[in-house]
């Protein structure tokens, strides 16, 4: 058997595959298809301070091999999320990664400092880079300063494991993956959507009603490899990769570019067993090639 | 819910466009009901992505048969269509909240436009076994797509239909014959009003409903990712309801009154 | 019968579809299958100075709906491509475009200098945003100030129509495409490839042997939408462009979205007749919708 | 060159993995040549989206027949294997520059490993028909990937079979064969040597070559997108020469002993 376990921060997940925020609503809904249980994490829905309808419709349209979304981080904000939603989480035993975001710093620390210390809340994940909010939001995730100074101010806000979720969407990653490092992450998650657009050549509008939103799905893959690897040169942390993954295999391919653990987005839309999927694939994996530890796998990639 | 591998019994073919498929989940024909909705991968790998949305078109409890009745629009429909009996299908549901059938009424209206015809049938066999008196007003713009009236004529159904090439019943728009039958009971409280089909029937249908006594359900389309409520990508507006509903979730039956078409 | 011409700069090309540079060759190797008079333009594989042999194997895989390449500009040189390769498109006629590259400012002013003078090239199109060669390269498609530069150089050399190709590797395309307008560009391309990786889980190996590669094909398509669509917010020159498209309806998206023209790349490879299939997909969509003149569609998006 | 879609006439299982495709084109049939390959899009749509570099097996130039044999490794040869009788395959071909076989030589010596069984029948039938004599030298790890060799046999050619399994022929590698195949014959001049194979059996192949004192060629494999030398995806090191060359068209063949493998 396989030791599946791996460590992200303070926390140590008993396997690599966790659900993406935004993809698997706040725990419970998948329930009847997934047990919940066999996860090695969860991540809830970005939360913000107040509750938000998000953008208008249409939000999701479907890209050849993926999809293209812009939600605009519709969530019930911080109250209901405690009050309401975590408490559907205590049966469950697996970790819990609270996403959160805001749109100045000090939203973000207050929305922090408020989750953090609910005790089914093992972790924080920060959205540094959503692209379908208008104020704010991406520009946290593509300036290294900035950055810097939203993950410090973050970090004092909890002694939890602080994850920053990056996007793909600049020059280059490395001088963010650093900037969130030094600023006290304990570890990085990449990527978050793509950015782009499509028009219905019919009706001529756009297929998004905010007209440019993210890409996700198998389409992303080689983009978010990448971004994994070139930021596996660039800092020590642990990574979570993210992006497209569709089965074992897939997430295999991230282990082996430097990521620790991997989530699981678009696939929990394709297949509601799929993120179980993925993880009976790596065990497979690991069996047929005889790994005895999954962690073995990481940044494996023979450089030839 | 369920997600499942079901084989496939038939295929049928009503006209070049729209066409019948059949296959057994003893599991969804316990539990679905009118108005739900499966949520179906037209074919493994990449291309297309996403699962289709088809409502139930009707169920046979006895054999733990179901069928799909849909028009080929574009990829997923055209992949669907040329699935053949012993094909497995990826099924995932029943889905969303299907018509409410409780409550105080005995006269049931029907309203279906298109493919709008495609959950009415369970919807009038549930009617039917409440002892319920159904009218059927049914458009299509081709009177090939009108099939399957005889039976349910037979078991006491006032169908009319409308057609916009005239080659079946009332030459135009099913409105009209709305219209026509709501001159005389608009104002009669022991009807329910039902309507499926494409938003821009729902919109008029809407006027129409809001000069009724009586209170209306109607079934929304909306794009799809997950269908479960999760990716808050099917939104609509309700009347005073400060948030998106989900049509996957919340629907996709809605009061009729309430909805704010047009976001 | 509609209008299709279409100008770019100084040209006027008799449709709005060519062929995608490093995807047609010279010109004349897919002639078995394509009548090239039928073409709106023909882009030439990138000719650098010196001869290249380009990267190690393998160079290419594939992936979801798309595939990487790090062919890294193998190609025959300066010397060769005018006296062998041009030659050869003499009795066609159609627009030929030549694409040009180079390490340093200077490189590129001399190469455009060679060939701009040939008769038999019509346009030059400048590759800043190649991401598979070592040296420069791709440093010249994301800083707006040494992309300026390098533009006014080249545009220095020649009096015929400079198309500039960006890459989508960028945080923000705007200042990018503002900067190769005021170095004096005629039109702009976009995108080239998007920077991608795959490693192959049971040898372990990376599935190129650079590791990182460009990935093209519909993947990218609605990335390289979103980028033609900012690029037409931010500058006045006609746009032509370019990723994953693989039918006429595609063409016409990036059209609606503000390109002036488009290019045909890897679906050359899948279909080798699929560039005139993507024309004849145009016609038919002008036919239908009653589009008198193809130019009507440019940036026809309904903002809604 | 061409670019048809052909009908297939018939898909055969030679064992669980390996399938022998026919299909019909008369305009390949009539330029095809041995050692070169067709190019195959799989399905329609992106997934998968490049074509698949096959190897023509064997043509009948009487019927237009054109057959394939080919393992199942990845998705793309999988979607091969599913279709049927009458569907139609998206062919490109024929491509590439096959087998020399002009020039003085008067015995073919030829060894195939796995796969690399399948250019072999077509190089052979053209071999016979210029009256050469033929020895081949075939290997595989599983017995039941051996088949039609019988038709050689009676037509004069010296089939010699190793099976890793052991369950034909000699119990080991085609090599071992081929070492004591040129125990008397590498310095006869009148044979020349053909190989198709993967690299692994091409490498020890080649340095038995390089001891012999006739020419040999080799059939190369590589990941292709193009096909038509466009791409430049698919190169491989040729001694003294400084350029890479295409398999895909300067190939799929070269001399055995020039190829410097290992990049
Ligand atoms: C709850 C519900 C029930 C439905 N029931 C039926 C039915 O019984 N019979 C029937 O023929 N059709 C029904 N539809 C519409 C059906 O889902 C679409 O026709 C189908 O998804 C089109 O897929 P496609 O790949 O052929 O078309 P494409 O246009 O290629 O699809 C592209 C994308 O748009 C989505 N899409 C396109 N049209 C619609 C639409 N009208 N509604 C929602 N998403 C759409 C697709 O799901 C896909 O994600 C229903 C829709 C919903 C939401
Ligand atoms: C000139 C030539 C002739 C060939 N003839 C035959 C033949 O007659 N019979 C046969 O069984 N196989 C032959 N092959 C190998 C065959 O092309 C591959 O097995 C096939 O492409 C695998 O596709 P897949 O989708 O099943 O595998 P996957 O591994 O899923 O394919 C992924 C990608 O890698 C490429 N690829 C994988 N393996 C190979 C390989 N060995 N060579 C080249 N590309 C590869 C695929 O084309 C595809 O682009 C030949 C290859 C070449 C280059
Ligand atoms: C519908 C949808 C909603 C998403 N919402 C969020 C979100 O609220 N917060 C966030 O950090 N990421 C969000 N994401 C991004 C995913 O978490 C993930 O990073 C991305 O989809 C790439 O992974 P995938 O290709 O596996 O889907 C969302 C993605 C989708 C498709
Ligand atoms: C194999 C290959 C080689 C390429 N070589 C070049 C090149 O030499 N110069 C260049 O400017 N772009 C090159 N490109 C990029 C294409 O011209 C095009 O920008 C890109 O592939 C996106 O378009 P597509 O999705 O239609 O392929 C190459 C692309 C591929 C796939
Ligand atoms: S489809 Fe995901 S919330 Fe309705
Ligand atoms: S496959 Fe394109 S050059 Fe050989």
């Amino acid at each position: 058997m396989t030791d599946l376990t791996v460590r992200i921060g303070r926390l140590t997940l008993k396997n690599p595959v966790l659900t993406a925020s935004g993809t698997f609503g706040y725990g419970p809904e998948y329930a009847d298809y997934v047990d919940l249980n066999r996860l090695g994490g969860l991540i809830t829905k970005t939360i913000t301070l107040e509750p938000r309808g998000g953008n208008p419709m249409p939000r999701i349209a479907e890209m050849p091999a993926g999809m293209l979304n812009s939600i605009g981080l519709a969530n019930v904000g911080v109250e209901r999320y405690l009050a309401e939603k975590l408490p559907l989480l205590e049966k469950y035993e697996t970790a819990v990664i609270a996403n959160l975001a805001g749109s100045t710093v000090e939203e973000y620390a207050r929305v922090v400092m408020k989750v953090q210390k609910h005790p089914r809340v093992d972790g924080i994940e920060v959205n540094v880079s959503c692209p379908n909010v208008r104020k704010g939001g991406l520009a946290f995730g593509t300036d290294p300063d900035v950055l810097c100074e939203l993950v410090r101010s973050v970090r004092s806000e909890t002694d939890k494991t602080v994850i920053v979720k990056l996007s793909p969407n600049v020059t280059d990653i490395r001088p963010v993956a650093m900037a969130a490092a030094s600023g006290g992450a304990d570890a990085l998650s990449l990527i978050n959507t793509v950015m782009g657009m499509g028009i219905d050549i019919r009706t001529r509008k756009p297929l998004i009603s905010r007209i440019t939103a993210g890409l996700s799905g198998p389409a992303i893959k080689p983009i978010a490899m990448a971004k994994v690897y070139e930021a596996a040169q660039a800092v020590d942390l642990p990574l979570i990769g993210i992006g497209g993954i569709m089965n074992g295999e897939d997430a295999v391919e991230f282990l082996m570019a430097g990521a620790s653990a991997v989530q699981v987005g678009t696939l929990n839309f394709v297949d509601p067993a799929g993120c179980l999927k993925v993880l009976e694939g790596i065990e497979t994996f690991c069996r047929e090639q005889g790994i005895a530890k999954v962690s073995d796998l990481v940044g494996a990639m023979d450089h030839g | 819910m369920y997600s499942e591998q079901c084989p496939i019994d038939e295929q049928r073919s009503i006209t070049e466009s729209v066409f019948l498929l059949s296959f057994t989940s003893r599991a969804i024909a316990r539990t679905g009901r009118p108005g739900q909705f499966l949520h179906i991968r037209v074919r493994t790998g990449i291309d297309p992505l996403l699962r289709r949305p088809l409502s139930i078109h009707r169920i046979d409890p006895q054999t733990g048969q179901i069928s799909l009745l849909f028009r080929v629009v574009g990829r997923g429909t055209r992949l669907l269509k040329d699935m053949r009996p012993g094909d497995p299908l990826d099924v995932m549901g029943p889905l969303g909240r299907g018509f409410d059938l409780s409550g105080n009424f005995s006269r049931a209206l029907i309203v279906a436009g298109g493919m709008g015809g495609a959950p009415v049938f369970f919807l009038i066999d549930a009617l039917l076994s409440l002892g319920k008196q159904v009218t059927l007003l049914w458009g299509v713009g081709d009177g090939r797509e009108i099939f399957g009236t005889d039976e349910y004529v037979r078991k006491g159904v006032d169908v009319r239909v409308a057609t916009e090439d005239g080659s079946l019943g009332h030459r135009g728009y099913v409105t009209e014959l709305l219209d026509v039958f709501l001159k005389t009971h608009a104002q009669d409280q022991s009807f329910r009003g039902f309507v499926c089909g494409p938003e821009c029937m729902l919109l008029p249908v809407q006027r129409f409903a809001r000069k009724t006594v009586f209170s209306w359900q109607a079934s929304l389309e909306e794009r799809m990712a997950c269908g479960v409520g999760v990716c808050q990508g099917c939104g609509v507006r309700i009347r005073n309801q400060a948030e998106y509903r989900m049509v996957c979730k919340d629907g996709p039956v809605f009061d009729l009154k309430e909805i704010l078409f047009h976001d």
